[in-house]
């Protein structure tokens, strides 16, 4: 006999950024669409929050939960909370012990923007690199500090050769207008840099760093490859049709994280085994590539 | 006198309902009763004794520092830097606590001394160099969170110590502990703001710090208590915090500190002192958590979390204004 | 109402104006009219209403009920510059200056010269410097104001108001700060401003001046019009009775003191305002100390009390030496102060009567833990009898209270430590003739029991008449002993300028 | 009297330079002197004009908060809801640009038309209920905020305008327009402060509003047009930031208020109001901006530069604080 839908719980990084909003809209839409209730809140990018949120999921009596917290180290509470209530789990990009892994794979996406990098800076600049600039951002948790972290390992994939004192870290501090601030002090501090590679965590922070070289009129001596492929990317990037040194981002796809996800819920109530952990494929998504998965007139992003 | 037509009775009733702390604490009682009327007919999870305890639980940490800012808000002063205190805190804590050589309680005073030492420092420089204390915590707010960074480099430090665990996460037969700390903590602050000199004197020293000086009171010893005691709870709220969490993080409570502030504004404690009541500050921290909890389960979005309590916040100080006849007063 | 000889048409009327607060019906159905070239005086008990009325002519409070005609036309004042428009000067009972700006810009404050867009500065300080000296001032117009003193503060509020045409002016208790030559020449530029044809409406609480300078005197009490009487005709004893409702027969209680040995020995104190004062004071009598204004007398209450920072000098209380360096040392030590400020150094205004008057009880027994209301309550209720407070409870916060009644409040706080040593710095400032006289006869009895009582005044008749010896002070040093009885205003000034 | 025995002059001049807005200003001039020589000599790259002109143009959107926050401070009041203001200011301008409907600098206008109607708000509660600046401004601060977000739902809004461009990120020869911008505000407010009675009037109320308004200064206008002031500016911080970043971020200028905030007080406004200078805030703003760029061009840990900033805000007031004898107070 029918009863009542299952419910699933889903506590979201940050609904503040276009990012979580994408993974929101496609957990509601593909809920929806299979007859699932969804219960969401906002993790607010704080592992204390997701603690708290835990909790309040549990007394709204849900049978499934999805956790997308970027804070590695609250992953045991968290997981400590539901096993008691005997809820299962399906963590989001970070991974709890106990729960089954589907998202992001931090440092392979990390590695990747390195090569694509060190793609171009092999034709572009003969192989050489004066600079590595990684814009860090501390706030963010260490989980996903391998984004920006492997990038130097990524270029050396390419056969590309530098010192480890090549590679320079700046704190962007989650601002744009400061870490356009601080890499135009850095463009300053370095006034013949030429060839100069840079990864940022996100796409915000790579607007920031692409407006400093702008403005500094030095574009054209960075490469530029950042994460996530937002709006922030996308859009500018079809403004100059490519030509721009800001050459990729690597794709996350969280317009699709809800029917990723429920591909697993699904399996999980018809209840076969689940495989330990479900990776997203990363692309990293440029000029040549970027009318197949970002057509401008159907912008996943577009209906928010 | 000529000037009374009511009863005496009743007509310092009626003053003490208009004016004043009841006043404050009149308005946030119906704005708490509001919220938890609003919710529990919103939400068929809501009106529940397991989602009430929950709130308490979490309702800690910035209870916890709220009940101590009563006090620094009561005498004059201000303190925003409750947050990176509670983050230094958490890092300390998990440094000791990791390092093994020392039983997971150690690391737990060590916490709490921590926040104690970091209430000296602004202490300090409050009442010797004699600086405006907002200056003084805006700077040591930078200065600790920094702090709280360098101490590991940026990383978070799991603490997996199962004594330390129920300090947060621990329950008393069905009650959170962490709820029963916080109520004991207002039960004696509320005891010592009723009925000891000590509470009266920060009352005072809010009120007017020259005639209080001239009255014999030590101003600058007891504001430096008074700093203490808040780094102290700011302590308490940290080991909580981390206990909750599992982890000393060195980004933790990014928010705690305007949550506790405007707690305690809610609660009737002003900026300018010798006002609040540690009961409307209770009243505050459960209106502010009660929101917070409420609009999770209703799913309303973060942007609109934000507006929300901004307005609540308004709106109730408002309220208290124009009954104090703030619309009519010129000045 | 007989018309005034030389008084011209009705100015400013004001009629049926009456004003409430919450819980307090301050004014009740007032009338009060002032013609051109004349001087009305506003007399009345502290907290009589005689403030809030002219704060309602000048439109700082708005009123309930009740019209106000500025020659012949109906006006309604929501602010103060709408009044002062109209050609409406006041000044405040209290001080009303910014001090960390020049003298020339406090008074110009509201209007300050322009040219073009731009401040005139060279115009601005030429004017203050005019108008201060048409009241006898001399000030440097740059100065900030912060580094006057207070008669100087006082005498720079007059000249806000004489910076502009006024057709009224309003003055509130003008002169309690001030000295005698001082008060001289605002009564001088007083007679002035009556023969142009200013109209003049004078509060103050000093009896004498009304009879100086009034032409009539309308008495409120409890916020009620009680008498109309015409300056020239009545008698003071007329007057305190209008005022207060009954005679007052002994204004001055002195007994004569029988000092039994020293109470209090002050050697060589040294300070920014001090330079090497000394004396003893005794068991059993009221020492006075008079200064001009500058001299250091204000100085030496807190000095002695630990409230300011003392360079050298030594402090013997009953035969020993004492360390002060807190207000504190001083309480534990038997000295109990009452300051000069009621408002900014006596009180807790926004706490209630109780918790004010056993501030420094608990202070100085500092054994004691714990408060109890009960006990509290025992003693508040024995003061407010005592001292006949006006107030409805001891759970009354003190801001509600009228002055003198504060000062009560103050005092008592004093008492209540039962002190050797009682410092009084200006102890009737501002307080009405009933208050006044309850004063004098707290103060004869604490020397009658034994005290010493050190009074610090500016006030000569209460100097002459309450003090047993007297210390007269000039530029921060002692200008000569008196034995009080006998002495008179003459000798006492010697001393003080120096002479 | 007395107690001079030096000359008048003299003694006046040791008064000016000891106590008061001077000293501050001599205090944060020194700190700049020292951090400029210190940098020029730890990094090769730094004494250049190039160096100054970029410090100059990054500075300017907490400069343009800071230099009317001075009038703010000054006036005795408080606003810590500037960066929200910025971030509500940045997404309009970018809503209305996008929508290609109107010119860009029809976006620009309302972009700062936006910032001045957020100091409306502030300004009406203030002076309407008679709020406390800073409880009223703590909640503007979040609801602003929200309203960021629910703009466009969270999204950045890119915005490719190129004369738009113009404004942030231009140069008028070798000289940042942004940087040009600012020193025309800084021009006018200096003259405003110092030369017109409006000026003037903000120092009085910050020294003593009951005193101002008896003698006839209309307290309550002066404020608000103080906040819508602010507001304004605000709003031309958010049109160059949103121009500089080339969209409007709703999480923009996190931290751009706690920045002015600390370059007002660094520049000798406190929170007493009656002191500060245009001057101080502007050399403050330097000082800060200085600081940033020297750190980063020595790679110093951004966990150490929050302490150092920290420390510099700590550092110089208390050297105001002892040379105005703060030591020394009892009270
Ligand atoms: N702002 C106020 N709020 C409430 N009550 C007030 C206020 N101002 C005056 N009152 C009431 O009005 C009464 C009259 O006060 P007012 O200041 O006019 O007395 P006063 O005659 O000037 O006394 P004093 O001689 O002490 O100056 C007071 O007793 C007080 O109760
Ligand atoms: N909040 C208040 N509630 C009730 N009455 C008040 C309040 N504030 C002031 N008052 C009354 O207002 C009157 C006037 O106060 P004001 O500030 O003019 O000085 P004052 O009390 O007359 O003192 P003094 O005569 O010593 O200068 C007081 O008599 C007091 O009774
Ligand atoms: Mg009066
Ligand atoms: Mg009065």
């Amino acid at each position: 006999a029918e009863t009542a839908p299952i419910r699933v719980g889903f506590a979201n990084i940050n609904e503040k950024g276009s990012f979580g909003k994408m993974v929101l809209q496609n957990m509601k839409k593909v809920a929806a669409e299979r007859g699932y209730e969804i219960i969401c809140v906002d993790n607010n990018s704080d592992g204390a929050t997701a603690v708290q949120n835990a909790d309040t999921l549990i007394s709204m009596d849900i049978d499934i939960m999805i956790e997308f917290n970027v804070d590695q180290s609250v992953a045991p509470v968290i997981m400590e909370k539901f096993n008691a209530a005997s809820i299962p789990v399906i963590a989001i990009d970070i991974a709890h012990e106990g729960a089954t892994f589907f998202g992001a794979d931090n440092a392979f996406a990390g590695t990747l923007a390195g090569e694509t990098a060190g793609d171009w800076v092999n034709k572009n600049w003969g192989g050489e690199i004066e600079y590595v600039v990684l814009i860090v951002q501390p706030v963010s948790g260490p989980a996903v500090a391998p984004r920006v972290k492997m990038f130097p390992e990524g270029i050396r994939n390419k056969g590309i050769a530098f010192e480890d004192s090549q590679i320079v870290e700046i704190d962007g501090q989650n601002d744009a207008q400061f870490t356009q601030a601080r890499f135009a002090d850095f463009l300053l501090a370095h006034p013949d840099a030429k060839k100069i590679a840079v990864a940022t965590i996100n796409d915000v922070a790579a607007s920031g760093v692409y407006a400093a070289a702008e403005t500094a009129g030095r574009a054209e001596n960075i490469v530029l490859v950042s994460q996530n492929c937002t709006a922030d990317f996308v859009e500018p990037m079809y403004a100059v049709e490519g030509k721009t040194n800001w050459i990729a981002s690597i794709a996350y796809f969280p317009n699709r994280y809800g029917e990723f996800v429920f591909n697993i819920v699904d399996k999980l109530v018809a209840g076969e085994t689940l495989e330990p952990a479900y990776y997203i494929d990363h692309i990293a998504i440029t000029w040549d590539n970027i009318k197949e998965w970002y057509p401008i007139d159907n912008l996943p992003w577009a209906g928010l | 006198m000529a000037q009374n037509s009511n009863t005496p009775a009743r007509s310092r009733l009626r003053r003490a309902l208009t004016t004043g702390d009841a006043s404050s604490l009149i308005t946030v009682s119906t704005a708490l009763v509001v919220l938890l009327t609003f919710f529990s007919l919103a939400s068929p999870y809501f009106f529940k004794p397991t989602v009430f305890l929950n709130i308490g639980m979490y309702a800690a940490i910035v209870g916890t520092l709220a009940c101590s800012m009563t006090f620094i808000n009561v005498s004059g002063n201000i303190d925003i830097s409750g947050g990176s205190q509670i983050a230094v805190v958490g890092m300390i804590a998990a440094v000791l606590i990791r390092s093994g050589d020392v039983p997971w309680w150690v690391g737990m005073i060590g916490g709490i001394l921590t926040g104690s030492m970091c209430g000296m420092l602004n202490g300090f420089f409050i009442t010797v160099f004699k600086l405006n204390a907002f200056i003084t915590t805006i700077a040591s707010m930078q200065m600790l969170r920094g702090i709280a960074y360098l101490i590991s480099n940026g990383q978070t430090l799991v603490i997996s110590d199962q004594h330390f665990k129920f300090i947060g996460r621990g329950y008393l037969g069905p009650i959170p502990f962490t709820l029963v700390v916080l109520i004991v903590f207002y039960i004696i602050f509320y005891f010592v703001s009723r009925y000891t000199v000590f509470g009266r004197t920060i009352y005072m020293i809010g009120g007017n710090p020259q005639a209080s000086f001239l009255s014999g009171i030590k101003v600058q010893r007891t504001k430096f208590i008074l700093y203490v005691i808040n780094g102290t709870m700011a302590g308490f709220a940290g080991v909580m915090l981390a206990s909750q969490s599992g982890a000393g993080l060195p980004m933790a409570a990014p928010n705690a500190n305007m949550q506790a502030l405007s707690a305690v504004i809610l609660g009737g404690a002003g900026l300018s002192g010798g006002r609040g009541t540690i009961g409307g500050t209770f009243i505050g921290v459960m209106v502010l958590c009660t929101l917070n909890t409420g609009m999770t389960m209703l799913s309303i979005s973060s942007f609109w979390q934000d507006v929300i309590v901004g307005l609540v916040l308004l709106i109730s100080v408002s309220i208290d204004a124009i009954k104090s006849g703030g619309l009519k007063r010129k000045i | 109402m007989a018309p005034n000889q030389g008084a011209g048409e009705v100015v400013l009327r004001a009629t049926g104006i009456s004003k409430g607060f919450p819980g307090v019906k301050a004014l009740t159905d007032v009338d009060l009219e002032v013609r051109r070239g004349e001087v009305v005086a506003l007399l009345g008990e502290n907290g009589a209403g005689k403030s809030t009325l002219i704060k309602i002519l000048s439109g700082v409070y708005s009123l309930d009920k009740g019209e106000i005609e500025l020659e012949g036309k109906r006006v309604k004042f929501d602010l103060p510059s709408e009044a002062k428009a109209a050609g409406i000067g006041i000044i405040h009972q209290e001080l009303n200056y910014v001090a960390t700006v020049s003298v020339a810009e406090n008074i110009y404050m509201g209007d300050i010269p322009k040219k073009g867009l731009v401040i005139d500065y060279r115009r601005m300080y030429r004017g203050a410097r005019e108008i201060m000296a048409k009241i006898g001032v001399d000030i440097d117009p740059k100065m900030p104001i912060g580094r006057c003193t207070v008669a100087q503060k006082q005498l720079i509020e007059i000249a806000k108001v004489i910076a502009n045409d006024v057709k009224v002016l309003i003055m509130d208790e003008p002169t309690s700060a001030l000295n005698d030559v001082e008060t001289e020449n605002l009564f001088r530029f007083i007679g002035q401003a009556k023969s142009m044809g200013i109209a003049i409406i004078y509060i103050s609480h000093k009896l004498d001046e009304i009879f100086r300078i009034a032409d009539r005197v309308v008495v409120l009490r409890d916020g009620c019009v009680t008498g109309r009487l015409d300056a020239k005709t009545a008698t003071r004893e007329a007057l305190i009775r209008t005022m207060v409702g009954r005679d007052l027969t002994d204004m001055y209680p002195k007994t004569p003191g029988a000092p039994k040995g020293v109470a209090i020995e002050v050697r060589d104190l040294t300070n920014d305002a001090l330079f090497g004062v000394s004396f003893a004071a005794r068991k059993g009598e009221i020492f006075g100390v008079y200064g001009l204004l500058g001299s250091g007398h204000q100085d030496l209450g807190a000095a002695i009390f630990g409230q300011t920072i003392v360079r050298s000098g030594e402090i013997w209380i009953d035969g020993k030496r004492v360390k002060i360096n807190d207000p504190l040392d001083a309480l534990k030590n038997g000295v109990a102060y009452v300051p000069a400020e009621r408002k900014t150094e006596g009180l807790v205004l926004n706490n209630t009567v109780r918790v004010n008057m056993l501030s420094a009880f608990y202070a100085k027994n500092s054994r004691r833990r714990f408060t109890n209301k009960r006990f509290e309550a025992g003693i508040t209720d024995k003061w407010i009898k005592n001292l006949s407070i006006k107030t409805p409870s001891g759970e009354t916060r003190v801001e509600s209270l009228s002055g003198g009644n504060q000062q009560k409040v103050v005092l008592s706080k004093c008492l209540e430590l039962e002190p050797e040593v009682m410092i009084l710095n200006e102890p009737t400032r501002g307080i009405d003739v009933g208050a006044k006289a309850e004063i004098y006869r707290i103060l004869d009895d604490l020397c009658r029991k034994g005290k010493c009582v050190i009074m610090i005044t500016s006030e000569m008749p209460e100097l002459l008449t309450m003090s047993d010896r007297i210390m007269v002070m000039h530029a921060g040093r002692i200008g000569g002993f008196l034995e009080a009885r006998g002495a008179t205003q003459e000798d006492v000034l010697k001393y003080a300028i120096g002479g």
